[in-house]
């Protein structure tokens, strides 16, 4: 983990209000894990704002962001050539498991799945949203070892419907669930999950200060008690998440 | 003796750069990031007798130049942290302030007792959390708490003992006094100010706790401020705390009278803040030819209590 | 009535928007960028019965997020403002409330009488001003002297009896039950909160007043925590005020339970912001379908004074 | 007096530590008084930072900037094309008085007496400074009607002294001045003119917040009790000014 000054390498839209920066970072870009994050600085602003790394090579690394608030709209303005300070990789990531793997994202919460997705034999990646103009995985050039499906709330692109009735749909005995976004969406993959008994791993967000452990911060309920996201996640055990 | 060298009475320090308590955890996670020898003290997260699991989430929200915070003192307890956190930073060569907290009075002297005849540097006796309901705050603001806390816990720990106060108080002076008397080594100014966020998207309070405390720059005034008229009462040392984020921001509570200072959130922003406040705080000092002790109170008028 | 009307109890006002006292003169500067009639209220500079030189310069600096100032109260007196401020801002149709001040119960007295049969909307009575030594800042934090003072102006003047408080105080409900009890129409939260800054090059402080009343943006969290405070204890209305420089702000003191808004320093960094915030908070309540009576308290969990 | 937002179109260094930014606010350009000041916001920032109108033609007002401290470090980092907040004109600025007229501008504060040096018919600007390289009145394109000199404490360049050994030597009756400089400087002119019986005009600075004379916040100590600089000056008559 180091705290550096980041290049700005690219910064593109990919959609109306989600953009690719990518940031040079040669020692966090080779020591990530897939589901690890980095915690940027913001002129400005006094905490920090953490991503998930959404993929790294060649001594870069990318990450998909939602403009959200004041944060994200001043990092949607960054321009190549520009310093960004980063702290990374932070967190835990995703801990691969036996079986074909189904990775849910929900709208921006497939940015902290790709990753995953590159680096495993085979998966299936399904993104989720509320129509065709919301998705933008297929501008990730993500390997053919990634199937690539979408389910719409609309129907207008792929599955008509939200991730739970897909998994409900396409869930089978042997697979492994990796799962980012809303919490409604969490909620009722972790019901389905015990269900069929199935194990997964979700990817949680909670506002963070520190990003490294050492504030108490990012507070998180699991069925144990308390956790820290930014240490003991952003990923827990699907079954040990406790959503309210 | 360096130029960096701080004077705390019962202990010289190699400079005046601590980080305030809970902004810092034990250390570990900022150790993987630069060397806790480079800094004067580490003032750990507030140790409880029991373990405390915090208050709800969200515990953390930005505000313009700070933030709330509303942790709830969340610990591993006295056990934790005696088996724990503490032998791993007394390996770290650097002395300790261990940060002691608690609901009751005896909260506070079970803790001290129990570190009374550990090889550390002191304890901070925080009489201030503004985020523990039932604690914390009473002691603060009350000044003959605070002296009879001071005093309970001076008789069970021959230890220095620092004594951390809330701003959120219409007389800095009264508890000052009152844990000066009560036989405290020195004290911290300030914990957090007393605030709130509300969500305006949800129309609730945007902090689980409701209501946090306000840490930052945005707070340096009013640090700088209780400071400046605490030293003008007491005369044990003080430990300026609240919104330092530059090297000038050191020095302004240097000269306000302060012997050595804690760095809190802005090191959120700036993981290497403290490293680099260390360096360019022994530079300025060279440059300028002068020395911590020389800038402790310069600010006052000359041999006077005046404003 | 329309969304934006604001209910103070005494009157309702097209909008919840005022400048605070001491950011807007008389309101003849900034009448010369914008109409005053789109305000809600004018607030003019605190009155006093005689002439005040203020203090010495430096009167402001800048801080994270805010400033500090220590003007001391600089006015041309009752006189000055009877004769020359007051009837040129009563010929601009906008409800005035008059800030008062003074260094004893009898200054109030004095000036609230003068004014008793005037047209304007009200009296705020600033017991809070913490660049004044002998004065404000006693009156705000003793709530015995609170309930005196506004029980004695209640005496000699029948208009309604805006009370600002200090934020400088361990508990805010204390003066602020006594100022309700004394006769109060309502009470506007906050004044400025004590700070200091000091000038590393001359190690001086840097206002000429060592020590000021800090604003702006910075203490917007601690100013919306008192308002909600407030608002739990009391039953007249209150007036926020503290930090506010966007629409966002204006509608987390709405939420909080304030009936109305000032805004002081923010005015400076942008001197046309209160017509904006005017109309951004039209626009928004529009979309959002919604009214400023509605949104009032909003955020306080149903019927209730938990927190 | 208007609130605009103008676009940058020129911003040069003159020396190491002073910078010429021109700025295209037809309004204030028309309209200013040579004396007079613009007010700017510097984003980030609380208060505003005034500084005087050091020329006005074409659409356009020039300020000459001296880097202080943070705000004229951020203005300096501007270019051609950003938008900056300006409020002005502000003050009451110069009232020309019968004779010739000496000005005398102590450093940066030269950059208030440059637009009134091309106003006049004809007058002596003198220009101090420690060396020949603070100096940066030849760059202005000033017209011939100003007799352009310069004193410095080294003799590097022009006189050999400060401006106030200058006004010794060549004040003479029937001039007046206009002056703009540090505090010792104003005092040891303030003297002379005194003695001598000569007119002058001084142009004070305070820290400032509204700029407008609304908050009191810019006092300064005349003869005669308090005085605000953004309303009552930030030119006053020179004996009528307390220095201290
Ligand atoms: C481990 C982790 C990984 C994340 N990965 C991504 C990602 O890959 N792409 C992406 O677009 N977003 C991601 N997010 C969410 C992202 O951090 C927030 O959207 C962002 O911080 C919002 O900042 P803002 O200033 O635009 O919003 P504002 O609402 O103005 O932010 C105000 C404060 O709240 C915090 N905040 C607001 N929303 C969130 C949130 N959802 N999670 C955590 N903090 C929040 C901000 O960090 C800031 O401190 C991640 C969050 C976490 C915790
Ligand atoms: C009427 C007037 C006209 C001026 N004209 C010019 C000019 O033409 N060229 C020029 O270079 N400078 C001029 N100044 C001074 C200029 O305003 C300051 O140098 C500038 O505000 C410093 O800002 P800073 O953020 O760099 O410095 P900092 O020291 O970081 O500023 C901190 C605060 O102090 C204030 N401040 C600091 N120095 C001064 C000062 N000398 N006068 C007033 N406020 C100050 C700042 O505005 C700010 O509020 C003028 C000042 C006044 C009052
Ligand atoms: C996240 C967080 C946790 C804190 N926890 C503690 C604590 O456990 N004990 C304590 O005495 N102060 C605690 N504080 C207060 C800080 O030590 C410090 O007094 C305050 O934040 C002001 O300093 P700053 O402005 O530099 O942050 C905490 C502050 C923050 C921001
Ligand atoms: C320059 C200045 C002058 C002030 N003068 C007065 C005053 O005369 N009377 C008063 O009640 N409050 C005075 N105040 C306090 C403001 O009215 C207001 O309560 C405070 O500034 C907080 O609001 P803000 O953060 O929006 O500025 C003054 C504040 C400033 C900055
Ligand atoms: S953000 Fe500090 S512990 Fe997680
Ligand atoms: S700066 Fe406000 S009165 Fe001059």
């Amino acid at each position: 983990m180091i705290e550096v000054s980041a290049a700005v390498l690219t910064n593109e839209p990919l959609t109306e209000d989600i953009y690719k920066l990518k940031l040079q970072t040669p020692v966090i870009a080779a020591g990530v894990q897939a589901g690890q994050f980095v915690h940027l600085e913001v002129p400005g602003f006094s905490l920090r704002r953490p991503f998930t790394v959404a993929d790294a090579e060649n001594g870069a690394i990318t990450l998909i962001i939602r403009r959200q608030g004041r944060g994200t709209e001043a990092l949607e303005q960054t321009k190549a050539g520009d310093a960004i300070q980063v702290l990374g990789p932070l967190g835990n990531g995703f801990r691969p498991m036996p079986g074909r793997t189904l990775l849910l994202g929900g709208g921006i919460g497939a940015a902290a799945l790709t990753l995953l997705a590159r680096r495993l034999d085979r998966c299936t990646l399904v993104m989720g949203g509320r129509s065709a103009a919301e998705l933008w995985l297929d501008d990730l050039d993500l390997p053919a070892t990634v199937d690539i499906q979408y389910a719409t709330d609309d129907g207008s692109r792929g599955f008509a419907g939200n991730l739970v009735q897909y998994a409900k749909e396409y869930l089978t005995p042997g697979m492994w669930v990796a799962a980012c976004g809303p919490q409604p969406m969490l909620a009722g993959l972790q019901s389905l999950l015990l269900q069929q008994d199935i194990p997964g791993q979700f990817a949680l967000e909670a506002r963070m200060a520190c990003g490294l452990g050492a504030c108490m911060g990012c507070t998180c309920k699991t069925k144990s008690g308390h956790a820290l996201v930014c240490k003991d996640g952003p990923v827990f055990a699907a079954e040990e998440v406790a959503l309210t | 003796m360096s130029r960096t060298t701080a004077d705390l009475g019962f202990a010289q320090l190699k400079n005046p750069l601590m980080p305030a308590s809970g902004c810092f955890g034990w250390g570990r996670e900022f150790s993987q990031l630069f060397d806790l020898k480079t800094l004067g003290a580490v003032v750990t997260k507030a140790v409880t007798p029991e373990p405390r699991a915090g208050n709800p989430g969200p515990r953390v929200a930005e505000t313009p130049a700070g933030m709330l915070n509303a942790i709830g003192l969340q610990n591993s307890g006295l056990t934790g942290a005696l088996t724990e956190e503490l032998p791993w930073l007394q390996k770290q060569e650097v002395p300790i302030l261990v940060n002691v907290a608690g609901r009751t009075e005896d909260d506070y002297v079970k803790v001290a007792e129990a570190l009374a005849h550990h090889d550390i540097l002191g304890l901070e006796l925080n009489l201030s959390c503004p985020n523990v309901k039932e604690g914390g705050i009473t002691f603060g603001t009350d000044a003959n708490n605070v002296y009879r806390l001071v005093s309970r816990v001076r008789e069970v720990c021959p230890l220095p003992l620092v004594v951390k106060l809330t701003p959120n108080i219409t007389d800095i002076t009264e508890p000052a006094l009152a844990a000066e008397a009560g036989g405290a080594s020195a004290l911290t100014l300030i914990n957090t100010l007393r605030g709130m966020a509300i969500d305006i998207r949800t129309r609730r309070p945007l902090l689980g706790n409701v209501t946090g405390g306000l840490s930052g720059p945005a707070i340096k005034p009013v640090a700088l401020c209780l400071v400046w008229q605490a030293v003008k009462a007491v005369s044990i040392p003080i430990i300026g705390c609240g919104g330092i984020a530059r090297v000038e921001d050191v020095l302004e509570f240097l000269l306000a009278g302060a012997s050595a200072v804690q760095v809190g959130s802005a090191a959120f922003t700036d993981p290497l803040l403290l490293p680099r406040l260390a360096a360019e705080l022994e530079k300025w000092l060279e440059q300028e030819n002068t020395s911590v002790r020389e800038l402790v109170g310069a600010a006052h008028p000359q041999g006077g209590n005046h404003d």
